[in-house]
């Protein structure tokens, strides 16, 4: 692979400090080097698409998304097909299917996002910790992963939200509480892996602190598989969401994606009116797929040695 | 002298890479003898190991051989396929010992179904004829027979080496190759190997073509030498050729760069730089950019692999200073102030 | 601390691990087995010395490394540096250690943070013990590592810099806290022959340049004479030889030393050197017990006296014994390969076939047999017993080490006795 | 006592610690869950006494180590107890539920994962070719869309345009009367009910055996064995079989804990093809309270994962031999 010189980012002084550290620049630079590769770019710009849909979707919503249609002759739109008015067709309650889709990109970028994060938060820091510290705390943290694995997700899910109470929110929180294991587990392999290195052993015997160590040397070394996790958490979240959506579990005021098809099956009209639930589902799939095909090529580009842990990321 | 077992001649072989086809060998020409042990020697990257593999059809799929020949008791086998080396090179002709040994028996297989597996792709032999095969080279390799059954893991390092060992002899070929057989072993387990190595070379008359880094083992076991710098063959010849009248830069410094514990305190040999990698023809000497003896010569075409000294008829190497660069060495170290000049000018 | 403190002591040094344990053994209270890596080793390291320490691999060198770097805590012994011994540092001395021990690992390729230049390599040490003017002391030690110019190498990352390059930066990271002392474990093995000597030659000349003293470690006597002027050969977590290199590349005295030198290739086609007559390896360093660890491979075990052998033939029964006193026998095994596992007599004369090659006469012969059926009787105590009655030899005795000549040390039973110079008072211990 | 018997019996007492530990853990957390059945009844009207009556009658109101030993000796005997819900034993209630809803998952998992391995050492063994870089990515396409989407589009598609299969359903309504249990199964009514889960189902999850396959098959062609068998001229197909042979190790490994997965996601399927499982069940039971039916079931999913992972762990050690020593 080519050498690539260090990014060049405005010259003040804070951002200075900040794009050099590792974690930033080793992140930058892998974003650069990925973008060369023109499947993974497009991947990422659909990713970007995807976001900036959820910033400006709503505003850019012909209609409001509980604005009832009518048609020229005054009747109400039921369940109408794809027209120039309305593109992708009226809902049974005469909705727009549109500007309910554009509406729904928010609360489907903050579940990605926000459940992404979570993921990310808990797998490395659990991944890390267990990794790391090694002896007694690794084997309850990795005791307790493999219990976690255990959970069949969907109707833990649901058990817990009764718990929290239903709730967009609430369901978020949930999906991070379960989808950190595997992240967990791939992690800790990695942070083991590293710490064998002869470079942390000799840091260690500099005299490196622990901490130093670990933010010096560990974190910018799984960071690629960080992102990794953060790409494929952020679709596992989207997805899982729009799963207890589907069944009523999270709320159905929130108009995400997953609400339109729930509501297209209810209604009874499913095969009728296909073009309700059809552009939800594809863009939930494809917004998923990205976000994995993405994560993939990040990591495929920046670890050499990558292909030995993808297998345990995709059963999470 | 005995007829040629393995004759090679003017071998080219390229890789397809993303920077262009990388040649890794050009123009190498050497022979192996009847019963002769042959040692190709070079640092890695040389094209060593390759030439090997071109041998038995074991290029991975971006390599070709694009020129020369490569003759078996007289026969061109460089373009025979996948099937016509099965039925009659592959093991039962020319077998091979592969560089780590510790991962080359598959580990969910005895070595005994191994050896079956191998037999049976080989040979119209029974399975209890090929037990007794392998049973025997157990024993000539100083294993255990009754440990045919085992599972590798079942062995120490040493043992998997020389179960290897028995494993490419047990079809009685006429040349086996080993591609650094005991670069992962210790000291004293590689002397062991090679009193098997002898013994083979004693008992069955084997010819053995052996690749390695290390000179000394070449010099003490082999009967003759050819060292590859960056795909090309800088010189060759018997060892007493070789090891008392050397003729290229590239072989000279090489052998004076490894120890001796004769004479602990002298100097190691350092070659400066790195070999290069080739991409399309090779137009040059590839040591030049190494060598302190460099013309402009040097840089203009590749020196051919011309016959050296009258000792020994096999002895060539390919450098346009052949005549006087050893002399040079031994008269004033690894400089040549004349030279130097003519190197920067032609370099730049 | 008075000047004739030596640097380092390592006296007496052990570092044992317990093999992992089951939750069958937990309720089968089973003690764990001992992994004896380290095991009563003592040298001493001077100002401005260079010592190595060889061995084959598993021989417990690099562990030994490694607890001197205080990665492994210590099981027994001590470490002295400077007079104060590591089980008293506290954490200042622990960092005034760490400053002034320095290591460098034989992988160059994963001796680097991948992610961290050069520059941010070499600078790591000096952060860590807040050390002043970095900028100058990083380009300083890049120049002394040859890599010159150095700005060419400061912005670089590893996977940018050849495997000679590498191994000049990991140099140049282990000097540029100026320590006294470099532990360095194989540091050329894994480079190109024509790089090694570079770089073996720049670090005994860093060495005294930076007034630093050292430990190498290394499989590979050939190379031992260009960087130390003494050597302790190490076997199973022993010391068991330890003298300038070149007497022993010239004489070794342990067999075992003996071996290991007479094994390295001559690179020379006239010289015609004898192929090593020992056989086997290393055995796993598990649970060892008393006596001379090389003892079942040694070809100069000590029969006892009065008793007439062969020594191929003593050593034989050596070896049959270890494993049948360690339970290692593979019965099984010769067992189920029998015709007729039933047939007692086979039996017996296929574990014979397996440990024994050469005929014995006499009395030594009727004591193997009888023991050869003991054993396939499934009595291994009786046999066992049988074999220490007329066998036991003094090598089962750990032996002490003695200075054999002036400065030359071994450890071996030959020495005791046919030296005037050992101790009278050769306290073998007895089990 | 051999080195597997020894193994057999470690790996069979861990594995017996664990359900115990799990049945406990699940047993204190449904207890500590606020709220019970009653609080629905609650919401419905119910007076405080008479649903203080109720608890004392379900022994709600014991101390939790009372309630802990009675469940425990229950369950000994065989009793899983009754739903407070539905009010029948909870093994009556779950049975054939779990008993449809097995019968979907396990064989098209299985099907998934020997389709998967397939698909993975197809593309894995062409490593570098269009084939291995794009050969997976319509596996990972479909597995990208939720299941109940991919059912959605399988039922229009196949059921209301094509007219292939029914829409949802195990069997007609009025079908024949069968004497047995199991005879409904053996129908061609059953079977045509059949197709469209068990594509949902393949379709969803085919992406996992075959990621991993595919991976593991690149990583065991660049060893050395297999270099090894190429040098000695094994065939193509002998090659293939040793590096699968490797491979699927991993791949086994993953299999219960993503069954697991798929009966816990099946849910999803079973919704939108109105299929009797205990998916749904499960839900309605989870917002009932129904604690008791509840647990069982997730407790029958935690033991089906432990046992299995004991079950693949024990033919790990019939494939490797080197499991066996060194445990």
């Amino acid at each position: 692979m080519p050498a690539r010189d260090a990014v060049s980012l405005p010259n003040t002084e804070a951002f200075e400090n900040i794009a050099d550290h590792h974690i930033v620049r080793n992140f930058v630079g892998g974003l650069r080097m990925m973008l060369n590769d023109r499947t993974t770019a497009a991947y990422f710009w659909i990713l970007v698409g995807i976001t900036f849909l959820g910033v400006v979707g709503p505003m850019l919503a012909p209609y409001g998304i509980e604005q009832t249609q009518y048609s020229e002759t005054g009747q109400i739109l039921s369940a109408a097909p794809p027209s120039i008015n309305h593109p992708l067709g009226t809902t049974f309650a005469g909705y727009d299917v549109l500007s309910r889709l554009l509406v729904g990109a928010r609360p489907t970028v903050i579940t990605g996002l926000l459940g992404g994060g979570l993921i990310l938060t808990i797998g490395t820091s659990i991944g890390i910790t267990a990794g790391y510290v090694g002896g007694r705390t690794e084997t309850i943290l990795m005791r307790f992963t493999d219990f976690v694995y255990g959970v069949p997700l969907i109707p833990f899910g649901i058990v817990m939200i009764t718990f929290l109470g239903v709730g967009f929110l609430s369901s978020i929180l949930v999906i991070g509480l379960i989808l950190w294991r595997g992240g967990a587990r791939v992690i800790r392999a990695q942070t083991l892996q590293i710490k064998q290195y002869p470079f942390v052993k000799v840091a260690k015997a500099t005299g490196a602190s622990r901490r130093r160590i670990i933010i010096k040397h560990i974190l910018p070394n799984v960071a690629p598989m960080a992102i990794f996790f953060l790409a494929l958490g952020v679709g596992y979240a989207i997805m899982l969401q729009a799963s207890l959506t589907f069944l009523g579990v999270a709320s159905p005021f929130t108009p995400s994606w997953g609400v339109m098809i729930r509501n297209a099956f209810n209604s009874g009209y499913m095969s009728q009116a296909w073009w309700w639930s059809l552009t939800p589902g594809l863009l939930i799939g494809i917004t998923v797929l990205s976000t994995f095909m993405f994560g993939r090529g990040y990591e495929d580009l920046i670890t050499a040695d990558s292909e030995s842990v993808e297998a345990d990321t995709v059963a999470a | 002298m005995s007829r040629p077992l393995l004759e090679i001649e003017d071998l080219t072989i390229r890789y397809e890479t993303d920077g262009g086809d990388l040649t890794a060998v050009s123009n190498a020409s050497f022979s192996v003898d009847e019963g002769e042990f042959f040692g190709l020697a070079g640092e890695s990257g040389s094209g060593k190991s390759t030439t090997a593999k071109a041998i038995i059809g074991g290029l991975d799929d971006n390599g070709w051989i694009d020129g020369g020949t490569i003759r078996y008791r007289g026969e061109e086998i460089q373009d025979f396929t996948d099937k016509e080396l099965n039925e009659k090179l592959r093991w039962k002709e020319v077998s091979w010992i592969p560089q780590s040994s510790m991962n080359s028996l598959d580990p969910l297989q005895r070595v005994s179904e191994q050896a079956l597996e191998i037999g049976r792709v080989h040979t119209d032999l029974s399975n209890e004829a090929i037990r007794e095969k392998l049973k025997e080279m157990f024993d000539v390799v100083g294993l255990q027979q009754s440990r045919i059954d085992d599972y590798p893991h079942q062995f120490s390092g040493g043992m998997q080496q020389r179960a290897i060992i028995a494993l490419a002899l047990f079809l009685e070929p006429s040349l086996v190759i080993a591609d650094e057989p005991t670069t992962a072993l210790d000291v004293i387990m590689q002397d062991q190997i090679f009193k098997y190595l002898d013994r083979m070379k004693d008992d069955a008359e084997i010819s053995l073509l052996l690749i390695t880094h290390d000179i000394s083992v070449i010099f003490e076991s082999c009967d003759s030498v050819a060292i590859m710098h960056a795909s090309q063959i800088a010189e060759r010849g018997s060892t007493t050729a070789v090891h008392d009248n050397p003729r290229h830069p590239y072989a000279f410094m090489f052998k004076e760069a490894f120890p001796d514990i004769r004479e602990p305190s002298r100097d190691l040999e350092v070659i400066e730089g790195y070999p290069p990698e080739l991409i399309g023809e090779v137009s040059s000497c590839s040591f030049t950019d190494r060598c302190p003896w460099a013309v402009e010569e040097c840089h203009q075409s590749a020196p051919p692999l011309e016959p050296v000294g009258d000792d020994d008829a096999t002895h060539a190497a390919s450098c346009f200073r052949s005549d006087e660069a050893y002399e040079l060495y031994e008269r004033y170290g690894a400089t040549d102030p004349s030279a130097e000049v003519e190197a920067e000018q032609g370099g730049n | 601390m008075a000047d004739d403190t030596p640097l380092l002591e390592i006296d007496d040094l052990e570092k044992h691990f317990e093999q992992s344990t089951n939750i069958l053994d937990l309720l089968l209270r089973r003690e764990p087995s001992k992994i004896q890596a380290v095991d009563g080793v003592s040298f001493t390291l001077e100002t401005n010395d260079s010592i190595a320490v060889i061995g084959e691999s598993g021989c417990g060198k690099t562990t030994l490394l490694l607890t001197l770097i205080g990665l492994h805590d210590i099981t027994g012994g001590d470490v002295v540096y400077k007079g104060t011994p590591m089980s008293d540092f506290d954490d200042a001395d622990w960092k005034e250690y760490r400053s002034n021990v320095q290591v460098i690992f034989q992988d160059p390729f994963n001796s680097l943070d991948p992610k961290m230049t050069v520059e941010e390599s070499l600078k790591e040490p000096l952060k860590i013990h807040d050390v002043g003017n970095r900028d100058e002391r990083v380009y300083q030690v890049l120049e002394d590592v040859e890599l010159r110019p150095p700005e060419q190498y400061l912005h670089r990352k590893p996977m940018n810099l050849s495997g000679g390059e590498k191994q000049r930066v990991a140099i140049g990271r282990a000097l540029v806290l100026e320590p006294d002392i470099i532990l360095a474990d194989e540091p050329v093995s894994m480079l190109d022959v024509s790089t090694q000597a570079s770089v073996l030659r720049m670090l005994k000349d860093l060495i005294d340049d930076y007034d630093a003293s050292m430990i190498y470690i290394s499989h590979d006597l050939s190379t031992v004479s260009y960087i130390s002027e003494t050597v302790n050969v190490m076997y199973l977590g022993r010391i068991v030889e330890s003298a300038p290199t070149e007497w022993i590349l010239d004489d070794p005295k342990h067999p075992y030393s003996e071996a290991l030198v007479s094994a390295i290739p001559i690179p020379d086609p006239h010289h015609d050197r004898a192929r090593t007559e020992m056989s086997g390896a290393p055995r796993d360093p598990i649970d060892l017990g008393e006596g001379c660890r090389f003892r079942d491979r040694c070809p100069k075990v000590i029969p006892p006296d009065g008793i007439d052998v062969d020594q191929e033939a003593y050593r034989e029964v050596m070896a049959f014994r270890e494993a049948l006193e360690r339970d290692d026998l593979p019965l099984e095994r010769i067992r189920k390969e029998l015709d007729d596992p039933g047939d007692q007599e086979a039996f017996a004369a296929a574990i014979r076939g397996e440990y024994f090659s050469g005929e014995m006469t006499g009395e030594n012969a009727t004591t193997v047999d009888a023991a050869l059926d003991d054993v396939a009787d499934g009595d291994l105590d009786a046999a066992a017993d049988r074999l220490r009655d007329r066998f036991e030899s003094v090598c089962e005795n750990t032996p002490l080490s003695v200075e054999a000549e002036a400065d030359w040390h071994v450890a071996c039973h030959q020495y005791y006795d046919h030296d005037r110079r050992t101790k009278e008072d050769h306290a073998i211990t007895t089990d | 006592m051999s080195s597997m018997k020894r193994y057999v019996v470690v790996r069979g007492l861990q594995t017996i610690f664990t359900l115990w530990l799990v049945l406990t853990a699940l047993f204190v957390m449904f207890r500590s869950m606020p709220g019970d059945f009653t609080s629905q009844m609650a919401v419905a009207g119910a007076s405080e006494e008479a649903l203080a009556a109720l608890r004392a009658q379900w022994g709600l109101d014991e101390p939790l180590y009372v309630q802990y030993w009675r469940y425990i000796t229950n369950l000994a005997q065989g009793n899983l107890g009754e739903s407070p819900v539905y009010r029948v034993p909870v093994w009556e209630f779950v049975k054939m539920r779990m008993f449809n809803t097995f019968i979907l998952v396990a064989p098209a998992m299985t099907f998934t994962y020997l389709l998967g391995a397939l698909i993975g050492t197809i593309t894995g063994s062409k490593r570098g070719s269009r084939l291995e870089k794009l050969g997976i990515i319509p596996v990972i396409g479909v597995g990208s869309f939720p299941a109940f989407f991919l059912s959605i589009v399988l039922v229009v598609v196949f059921a209301s345009w094509l007219n292939l299969f029914p829409t949802s359903g195990m069997l007609s309504a009025g079908g024949t009367e069968l004497e047995t249990w199991w005879g409904p199964y053996l129908t061609a009514d059953f079977g045509i009910h059949y197709v469209l889960p068990f594509t949902a189902v393949v379709c969803r999850y085919l992406f996992i055996p075959s990621l991993i396959m595919r991976t593991s098959v690149v990583e065991v062609m660049g060893q050395d064995h297999t270099e090894y068998h190429r040098l000695t001229g094994l065939p193509i197909g002998n090659r293939l079989r040793h590096v699968a042979k490797h491979a699927s190790l991993p791949v086994l490994t993953i299999y219960p804990v993503s069954l697991a997965r798929a009966l816990g996601g099946v849910v999803l399927i079973e919704t939108v093809f109105n299929w009797p499982g205990i998916g749904y069940a499960l839900v309605e039971a989870v917002l009932g309270r129904d604690y008791p039916v509840v647990q069982f079931v997730f407790f029958v999913v935690a033991a089906f994962v432990i046992i299995s992972n004991f079950l693949v762990d024990l033919l790990y050690g019939v494939i490797d031999p080197r499991i066996r020593v060194e445990d």
